[in-house]
C-alpha cells in the first residue's frame, strides 16, 4: 500500500533535488563520495602521507588479514596493502584525466562539426570515427605496447583517442535534439552571432552535463584498462603497485586459501568503478529524461 | 468515497445508459512539487446506446485522462483513486462496474490536504485482468496524429487483420483479408489491395486516420472512443474525416465518445455535449442547447468557448474577440470553491459569496446540467 | 514542420516500384556493409603499416629473425622483401601479399600466421559469441522486467547484480569462479591438465565469466531499459493496448531487435577485449592468449594478423546489426 | 519611410535539392517549396499567409529572414536587397526583422531564466547597464501582460500562454519593425490563442509593428490580417482583403479552404463539390501549369482544358476586383466557371 500525501510547505531547491528518483539520488551521491575518496587517496600518495611505507617489508607480518597495524592486512612479503592501494591510484589517476581530456576536446570539435553542418562533415568525420571504433581497445593497446613499449600515459592517450567517437556522438545527438526544438535557429534569428550560439547556448549551457557524464564513464574505463593491462603484465611492473598487478601477484596464494591478497585490490577496483558506473548512468538518465520531456 | 449506493443503478429504467461514470477521480502525484495533480476530480457522465457524446475542453481539462481511465490505460501513479463505471454491454443487460474492487486497492481521504493509499501493482494486475478482455472488443479507440498511432514496423494489412482476428478468430486467412479490404474500401481508401502491403510512412496523415477508423470499426466495438481525431490535420482533410465519421455514425449506429477542443467538431458529430474544465464537468446537455450562444442558462466557460470563434460580422468590422481572461488552471494548485471563479466574467450578482463553495452540477432544463450558482438554488442538489 | 511538405509526396511517388521484399533490402544492406568494411580495412591496414614503419627496430623483423643476420644478409633480405623501395610501393606489396592470404610467419613458432589464427580463432569466436549472447540475454530480460515494473523485486535484484558484477575486475572474478568450482566443489578438473580442455564444463566457466563480467553489463541494461521505456510511451504502443493486442508482438521489433543489434555492434569490441583477459585467466588457447604472447615477444606478424582478425570480427558485428535493423525497420533501406 | 513598401518580394524561389550519395547536388531531384512568390507589405499592415501543410508558407517566412537560402528572386527590405547578403550585414537587418516560431519552447532555452533571456536580447545590439536592463525587462513583461515576478522563472515552469508571451517579449527587446510570426497561435488553447491574437493587434497599434502572419487556421488569420495571400504548393493562388475571402474567393482552392472551415454557421463543404483530395494529394503533384488542377473540380468538369495543363499558359495573378487578384483561368464568380 504505497502512501501519497501532499506537503503543506512548497519544497525548496533542496526539495527539487530530493525529487530525483531515489535510485539516482543514491547513485550520484555514492559516485561523488568515490570520486572524492579517490582524489584524496591520490593526493595523499603524491604527498607521501601514507599510513605505512608501501615498500617496507614487515617479514614478521606476512599474509596477515586486516588488523590494527595494517588496516587492510599485508601481502606475501609483509607490505601494507592499504598504502599500496593508495599508491596504486597513481597508475591511472592522471593518465585517466588525460584520456578524458582528449576525448572531450576532440569529441566536442567533431560533435559540433557534425551536429551543426551535417551535410558537409557527416561522411568524412563519420568514416574517421568509425575507423577509431573498428578495433577492440585492448588489441590496439597491445599492438602499441609491442611496437613502442610506451608508459601508461601513452597507453591511456590511445584509450582517450578511441573514446572520441562516443563523446562526439553524445554531443551530436544533443545538438540534434536542440535543433529539433529549434533553439539554435531561434537564437540565430534573434541575431546572436554563430560563435556565441555554439559557445554559450550549446557548449556551455547544454554541454556541461555531457562533460560530467563523459568524465565518469571515461575514468571508469581508464581504471578497467589500466588494471587489466597491469594484470597481463604490460602496464605498471612490480614492485611499483597497481591494483591490476596486485591481484595478479596474489593468484597462487588465492588458490591456497589466502584469498585476501588478491581480494583487497579487487574490492578497491570494484567500489571505484561501481561508483563511476552508477553516477554516469544516473546523470545519463537525467539527461535523457530532460530531452524527452 | 461517493455515497452512490448500488441501488442507484437499478433505479434507472431497464434500458439504462450503455455507460455511466460516477464520481471518477484520477490523481497523479508530483514529487517535485509535493502535490497531487488532480487530472480528473469527480467526473460523472453517461452515454446512451447509439448516441454520440462529445467531451469538449481545453488542454488540462481532464477529458483525455477520463477516457484513458475508462480504457484502463492510465500508467501514472497513483492513477484511478475513486469512482465507479457502470457498463451495460447490451441495452437490457445488467450493468457491470468496470472499477469493481477499487475499494480494496485504493483509499482516498478528500479533506485538505488530500491523502491516497494505493496498492498500484495489485490494482494493475486486478484491473488489467478484467479490462484486457474488453479492449478491442467492447471498446475501441482512435487517436490524435494518426501517423504515429500506427505501428511503423507492421504493414497496414497486418494491423487491421489483428483487429478483425481479435473480434472473429474463426475467420479463414482469405476471409479475414477480404473483410480487411472491405473496411479499407468503406473508409474510402483507394486500391485497398495494394494499400494492405503499405506502411504508415507511405500514407498521408488523412489516409492514416482513415486506416485507424477502419481498424477501430473492424473490431465492431459497442463503444468507439475518438480522442481529438482531426486535430493537427489540414482543414480540408479534417472536413473529409468528419464526413466519414458522420457516415459511419449513420450506418453502424455505434455509440461514440468524441474528445475535442474544437466546438466545430462537436457541432458536426455530437448528439449530447459535456464541457470539462479543471478536471470536472461544468456543463452537459443536448448539443443544440449547449451550442446555442445566446441561449441561457449556460456556464460562463461554455459561453467563452463559443464566443472565441469569430463570426462573419467580427471579421467584417475587424472586431476584437471577446476573450476569457486569465490562464489555464494549474491542476496541482486547485483551490476550493468554483474553479472558474478567477476567470469568470459574469460574477453572479448578489451570489458572489456562494462562489466560495463549489456549485454542484445541478439540473437546469430537460437533460441540461450546469455547474454555476447563477442557475441553481444554493441549498439543494437537483 | 522541419521538412517541406514535398518530401512526403515524393516518397509516395517513388513507391510506384513495388516495395522491395525484406530479403532484397537485407541483401542490399549487406552489400553496402561489405563495401564499408573493405574501406575500413584499408584504413586499418594503412594505420598499422604506418605504425610499423615508425616502430623502433628493423621492419625486416616483420618477416625474419634479424638478430643473427650479417649486414649483407640483412640488405639482401630487405631487397628481397622489397623493403628498400619507397613507402607507398612497400605498402602495396605488403597488402598484395596479405590479400593472397600470406600474412607472414610467426617469429616465435615459425608457422604461417594464417594457420595460427585459424587454429585459435574459432575458440575465441565461440567464447566471444556466446558471452555476447549471454550479456544481451541478461540485459534484455532485466530491462524488460524493469521497464514493465511487473516484478519489482526480481528486477531490482538483477539490476544490482548487473552493477556489481560489471564493476568487478574480470580476472579476479575468474579466480573466484575457478576457486569455487574446482577446489571447493571439485566439479571441474583443475584446468592445468590437458584433457580438461575437452570437458564441457571447462567451456562454460569462461563464457559465464566473460558474459557477465566484461564490464558492459550495467551500461547495456540501462541503455536497453531507457530505450524500452521510451518505446512503451510511443503512440502506437498505446494503440496496441487499446486494441487489446498482445503487447510483445508490437514491442519486440522497436523495443528489442533495434537496440540489441546496435548494442551488439557497439559492445562487441569490449567483449573481444575482455576475451584476451579471460583466456589468460582460464588458460584458454584462443586468439587472446596468442596476441598476449605476441605482445610479450614482439611477434609482429601475429600481432598484425590478430589485429586484422579482430577488425573483421567487429565489422561482422556491424554487418549483423545492419541486417537485423534493415529487416525489422521498413523505413531504413527504402 | 512611409512611401515605398516596407518589404517587397519579387518572384522568390526556394528549391530543396536532394543530395546524392557523396553529397553531390542532384539538380533534377528537387522539391519546389517556394516556386515564384511575389507580394508587398506596407508598414503597420498585417499580411496573412494561409495554406495547408506543404504549401511552403513556413519556408517562405524562413527564406525572407535568411534562415533558409533562397534559390532565385529578390527580397527587398526598405529597398535593401536581402537575398545573398553576407552574414554580418544580415545580422544588421535582423535588428529590425524578427521571427516568432511555431514551437512554444523554440526561443526559450530551458537553462536560462526569463530574466536572462530578455537581458541577452536587450544587450545584443547595444551595451546597457544592469538597472536599464532590469527596468526595460519589466517594461517588456508588462507590455505582454505578465507579472515582473516571472523574470526569475525557468521556461519549463511556464504555461503555454506564458511561454508565447515571453517569446514575444524577447523579440520586442530588439525593437523590430517587421515580425514574421510562423503559426504563433496553433500550439495554444482556444481561449489563450484568442488572448494572444488580441495582444498582437494591441502591440501593432502601440508600436507600429508590421506582421507577416503565417497560419493554417483561417479564423485567426481573418481576425488579425488586413490582407491575405493563399498559397498552394509553393505558389500564391490568390491575394485579397481578409473579409473578401471570407465571403468566398475567386480561386477554387480558396473556396475549398474556406468551405472546409466550419465557423458558427456550420457552412459544410459546399454540396456537389466532392474534391477527391485524398487521391490527388498522394498522387502526382504537377510542377508546371496550374498546380491545383489535380484537385480542381472546374478542371475536371470542363474536360481538363489544355490551358490549365500547358506550362506556357501558367495562370498568373490577375485583377479580380479592387485589391483582389487570383491566379486561375476560370476564376469563380467571373461567369467563366460553371458558377460554383
Amino acid at each position: 500500500m504505497a502512501h501519497y500525501a501532499e506537503l503543506t510547505i512548497a519544497p525548496t531547491t533542496w526539495g527539487r533535488f530530493r525529487a530525483w528518483p531515489v535510485g539516482q539520488l543514491f547513485a550520484t551521491s555514492y559516485g561523488a563520495t568515490v570520486a572524492v575518496l579517490l582524489t584524496v587517496a591520490y593526493v595523499c600518495s603524491r604527498l607521501g602521507w601514507l599510513p605505512v611505507d608501501p615498500n617496507a617489508m614487515d617479514l614478521a607480518a606476512m599474509n596477515q588479514t586486516p588488523d590494527a597495524a595494517h588496516l587492510l592486512g599485508t601481502d606475501f612479503v609483509g607490505r601494507d596493502l592499504l598504502s599500496r592501494i593508495m599508491l596504486g591510484t597513481q597508475a591511472f589517476f592522471l593518465p585517466g584525466l588525460l584520456a578524458i581530456g582528449v576525448s572531450l576536446v576532440f569529441g566536442a570539435i567533431f560533435g559540433v562539426l557534425v551536429g551543426f553542418w551535417p551535410e558537409r562533415f557527416a561522411t568524412p568525420v563519420g568514416v574517421l570515427l568509425q575507423l577509431l571504433e573498428s578495433l577492440p581497445k585492448l588489441v590496439l593497446i597491445l599492438l602499441v605496447i609491442a611496437l613502442f613499449r610506451p608508459d601508461i600515459y601513452i597507453i591511456l592517450l590511445v584509450v582517450g583517442i578511441t573514446n572520441i567517437p562516443a563523446a562526439a556522438e553524445l554531443l551530436r545527438s544533443k545538438i540534434a535534439v536542440l535543433k529539433r526544438k529549434s533553439y539554435i535557429e531561434a537564437a540565430l534569428a534573434l541575431g546572436v552571432p554563430t560563435w556565441r550560439v555554439i559557445g554559450k547556448h550549446v557548449l556551455w549551457l547544454h554541454g556541461r552535463g555531457l562533460v560530467l557524464i563523459q568524465a565518469t564513464i571515461g575514468m571508469g574505463e581508464a581504471i578497467l584498462i589500466e588494471t587489466s593491462l597491469s594484470y597481463l603484465g604490460f602496464g605498471v611492473q612490480e614492485p611499483v603497485p597497481s591494483w591490476g598487478n596486485m591481484v595478479g601477484l596474489g593468484k597462487d596464494y588465492f588458490f591456497q586459501g589466502d584469498l585476501w591478497i588478491s581480494t583487497a585490490p579487487a574490492l578497491a577496483i570494484l567500489f571505484t568503478i561501481l561508483g563511476f558506473h552508477l553516477m554516469g548512468d544516473a546523470l545519463l538518465e537525467r539527461l535523457e529524461a530532460r530531452n524527452s520531456a | 468515497m461517493s455515497t452512490a449506493p448500488a441501488t442507484a443503478a437499478s433505479r434507472t429504467a431497464a434500458t439504462g445508459p450503455i455507460l455511466r461514470i460516477q464520481d471518477l477521480r484520477t490523481y497523479f502525484y508530483l514529487p517535485a512539487r509535493g502535490r497531487f495533480l488532480k487530472a480528473v476530480d469527480g467526473v460523472s457522465l453517461d452515454v446512451q446506446h447509439g448516441e454520440t457524446l462529445a467531451i469538449v475542453g481545453e488542454s488540462g481539462s481532464g477529458k483525455s485522462v477520463t477516457m484513458l481511465s475508462l480504457m484502463g490505460l492510465v500508467t501514472a501513479v497513483p492513477g484511478i483513486v475513486d469512482g465507479r463505471m457502470w457498463y451495460r454491454p447490451a441495452p437490457d443487460a445488467k450493468p457491470v462496474d468496470l472499477l469493481e474492487g477499487l475499494g480494496r486497492f485504493a483509499k482516498l481521504k478528500l479533506g485538505p490536504p488530500p491523502e491516497v493509499h494505493k496498492d498500484t501493482l495489485g490494482w494493475h494486475k486486478w484491473h488489467e485482468h478484467g479490462m484486457s478482455e474488453r479492449r478491442g472488443r467492447d471498446f475501441a479507440m482512435i487517436f490524435q496524429n494518426p501517423r504515429n498511432a500506427l505501428n511503423p514496423y507492421m504493414t497496414i494489412g497486418q494491423q487491421i487483420l489483428e483487429a478483425i482476428r481479435r473480434r472473429s478468430p474463426e475467420l479463414s486467412a482469405a476471409g479475414a483479408a477480404d473483410e480487411a479490404k472491405g473496411w479499407l474500401g468503406k473508409v474510402r481508401i483507394d486500391d485497398p489491395g495494394r494499400r494492405m502491403t503499405d506502411y504508415a510512412h507511405n500514407l498521408s496523415g488523412g489516409m492514416c486516420q482513415r486506416v485507424m477508423i477502419a481498424m477501430a470499426l473492424a473490431a465492431r466495438p459497442t463503444v468507439l472512443i475518438a480522442d481529438e481525431p482531426t486535430t493537427g490535420l489540414d482543414a480540408t482533410i479534417q472536413s473529409h474525416i468528419l464526413d466519414l465519421m458522420e457516415e459511419m455514425k449513420g450506418e453502424l449506429k455505434t455509440t461514440t465518445i468524441v474528445i475535442t477542443h474544437d466546438m466545430g467538431v462537436a457541432r458536426r458529430l455530437a448528439d449530447r455535449i459535456a464541457v470539462m474544465y479543471a478536471g470536472r464537468v461544468v456543463e452537459k446537455g443536448p448539443a443544440e442547447t449547449v451550442l446555442e450562444l445566446r441561449r441561457e442558462p449556460k456556464h460562463p466557460y461554455t459561453t467563452g468557448l463559443l464566443s472565441a470563434i469569430p463570426t462573419a460580422e467580427d471579421i467584417e468590422q475587424r472586431r476584437r474577440l471577446t476573450v476569457i481572461d486569465g490562464d489555464v488552471p494549474d491542476l496541482s494548485r486547485l483551490g476550493t470553491g468554483c474553479q472558474f471563479l478567477e476567470r469568470c466574467a459574469v460574477r453572479p450578482a448578489g451570489r458572489e459569496r456562494f462562489c466560495e463553495e463549489e456549485p454542484p452540477l445541478g439540473e437546469v432544463g430537460q437533460g441540461q446540467r450546469v455547474r454555476c450558482w447563477r442557475h441553481l438554488r444554493h441549498a439543494t442538489e437537483a | 514542420m522541419a521538412v517541406p511538405g514535398g518530401i512526403k509526396d515524393r516518397r509516395a511517388v517513388r513507391r510506384e516500384r513495388p516495395a522491395a521484399s525484406p530479403g532484397r533490402r537485407v541483401a542490399r544492406a549487406l552489400v553496402r556493409e561489405t563495401a564499408r568494411t573493405a574501406a575500413l580495412l584499408v584504413g586499418v591496414t594503412l594505420a598499422m603499416f604506418l605504425l610499423l614503419a615508425r616502430a623502433p627496430g628493423n621492419p625486416a623483423a616483420m618477416y625474419v629473425n634479424v638478430t643473427d643476420l650479417t649486414a649483407e644478409e640483412l640488405a639482401a633480405v630487405n631487397h628481397e622483401l622489397g623493403l628498400d623501395r619507397s613507402l607507398p610501393v612497400r605498402y602495396v606489396v605488403w597488402v598484395g601479399r596479405m590479400v593472397r592470404g600470406d600474412l607472414g610467419h610467426s617469429l616465435r613458432s615459425g608457422r604461417p600466421v594464417t594457420r595460427e589464427l585459424w587454429q585459435t580463432g574459432w575458440r575465441t569466436l565461440l567464447l566471444t559469441g556466446s558471452a555476447m549472447l549471454l550479456t544481451l540475454a541478461f540485459g534484455a530480460l532485466t530491462a524488460y522486467l524493469q521497464a514493465t515494473r511487473r516484478h519489482p523485486t526480481i528486477a531490482g535484484a538483477l539490476g544490482t547484480f548487473a552493477y556489481v558484477i560489471s564493476a568487478l575486475p574480470v580476472f579476479w572474478l575468474g579466480y573466484l569462479v575457478i576457486y569455487i568450482f574446482t577446489t571447493r566443489l571439485g566439479v571441474f578438473p583443475l584446468m592445468s591438465s590437458g584433457e580438461a580442455a575437452t570437458h564441457w564444463g571447462f567451456f562454460l566457466l569462461p563464457v559465464l565469466v566473460l558474459g557477465l563480467g566484461n564490464g558492459t553489463l550495467s551500461e547495456i541494461t540501462r541503455h536497453l531499459r531507457a530505450h524500452l521505456e521510451g518505446v512503451l510511451q510511443e503512440d502506437y504502443i498505446r494503440t496496441a493496448r487499446a486494441k487489446g493486442a498482445p503487447l510483445l508482438r508490437h514491442l519486440y521489433k522497436d523495443g528489442f531487435v533495434m537496440p540489441l543489434s546496435s548494442v551488439l555492434a557497439n559492445k562487441l569490441p569490449y567483449v573481444l577485449g575482455g576475451a584476451i583477459v579471460v583466456e589468460q585467466v582460464f588458460n584458454w588457447a584462443g586468439m587472446g592468449r596468442l596476441v598476449w604472447q605476441a605482445a610479450a615477444d614482439r611477434d609482429y606478424p601475429i600481432l598484425m594478423g590478430v589485429t586484422l582478425a579482430s577488425a573483421l570480427i567487429v565489422r561482422a558485428g556491424h554487418a549483423v546489426k545492419e541486417a537485423a535493423q534493415v529487416a525489422a525497420n521498413p523505413q531504413l533501406a527504402e | 519611410m512611409a512611401d515605398g513598401p516596407l518589404l517587397e518580394v519579387r518572384n522568390l524561389k526556394t528549391y530543396f535539392y536532394r543530395r546524392g550519395r557523396w553529397g553531390a547536388v542532384r539538380s533534377h531531384d528537387y522539391v519546389p517549396a517556394v516556386d515564384g512568390v511575389s507580394f508587398e507589405l506596407r508598414e503597420g499592415e498585417t499580411l496573412g499567409i494561409v495554406g495547408e501543410s506543404g504549401s511552403g508558407k513556413t519556408t517562405l517566412g524562413r527564406t525572407i529572414l535568411g534562415l533558409t537560402p533562397a534559390s532565385a528572386g529578390s527580397v527587398r527590405y526598405r529597398g535593401k536587397e536581402l537575398v545573398g547578403l553576407p552574414v554580418r550585414e544580415l545580422r544588421e537587418v535582423r535588428k529590425e526583422v524578427q521571427m516568432i516560431f511555431q514551437d512554444l519552447d523554440a526561443a526559450l532555452n530551458p537553462k536560462m531564466t526569463v530574466g536572462q533571456l530578455l537581458s541577452e536580447a536587450l544587450t545584443l545590439h547595444r551595451k546597457r547597464d544592469k538597472t536599464e536592463v532590469r527596468g526595460r525587462s519589466e517594461e517588456l513583461l508588462d507590455l505582454v501582460k505578465l507579472k515582473p515576478a516571472k523574470l526569475a522563472a525557468y521556461p519549463p515552469e511556464l504555461s503555454g500562454g506564458e511561454k508565447r508571451r515571453v517569446s514575444i517579449a524577447r523579440v520586442l527587446a530588439v525593437e523590430p519593425k517587421l515580425i514574421i510570426a510562423d503559426e504563433p497561435l496553433s500550439a495554444l488553447d482556444v481561449s489563450i490563442a484568442a488572448q494572444v491574437a488580441n495582444l498582437l493587434r494591441d502591440l501593432q497599434e502601440r508600436l507600429g509593428l508590421t506582421y507577416l502572419f503565417i497560419s493554417h487556421d483561417l479564423r485567426m488569420v481573418e481576425l488579425v490580417a488586413h490582407r491575405v495571400i493563399v498559397m498552394y504548393f509553393g505558389q500564391v493562388v490568390e491575394a485579397a482583403a481578409a473579409s473578401r475571402l471570407a465571403h468566398g474567393g475567386a480561386h477554387p482552392y480558396s473556396r475549398l479552404l474556406w468551405s472546409a472551415v466550419d465557423p458558427h454557421g456550420g457552412r459544410r463543404l459546399e454540396s456537389g463539390v466532392r474534391w477527391e483530395g485524398e487521391r490527388a494529394e498522394a498522387g502526382a503533384r504537377p510542377r508546371s501549369g496550374c498546380r491545383f488542377r489535380a484537385r480542381c473540380g472546374i478542371f475536371h468538369a470542363k474536360g481538363e482544358p489544355a490551358v490549365c495543363r500547358d506550362p506556357e499558359t501558367e495562370p498568373t495573378l490577375t485583377e479580380q476586383g479592387p485589391d483582389h487578384r487570383a491566379a486561375c483561368h476560370f476564376p469563380v464568380g467571373s461567369g467563366l466557371s460553371y458558377g460554383l
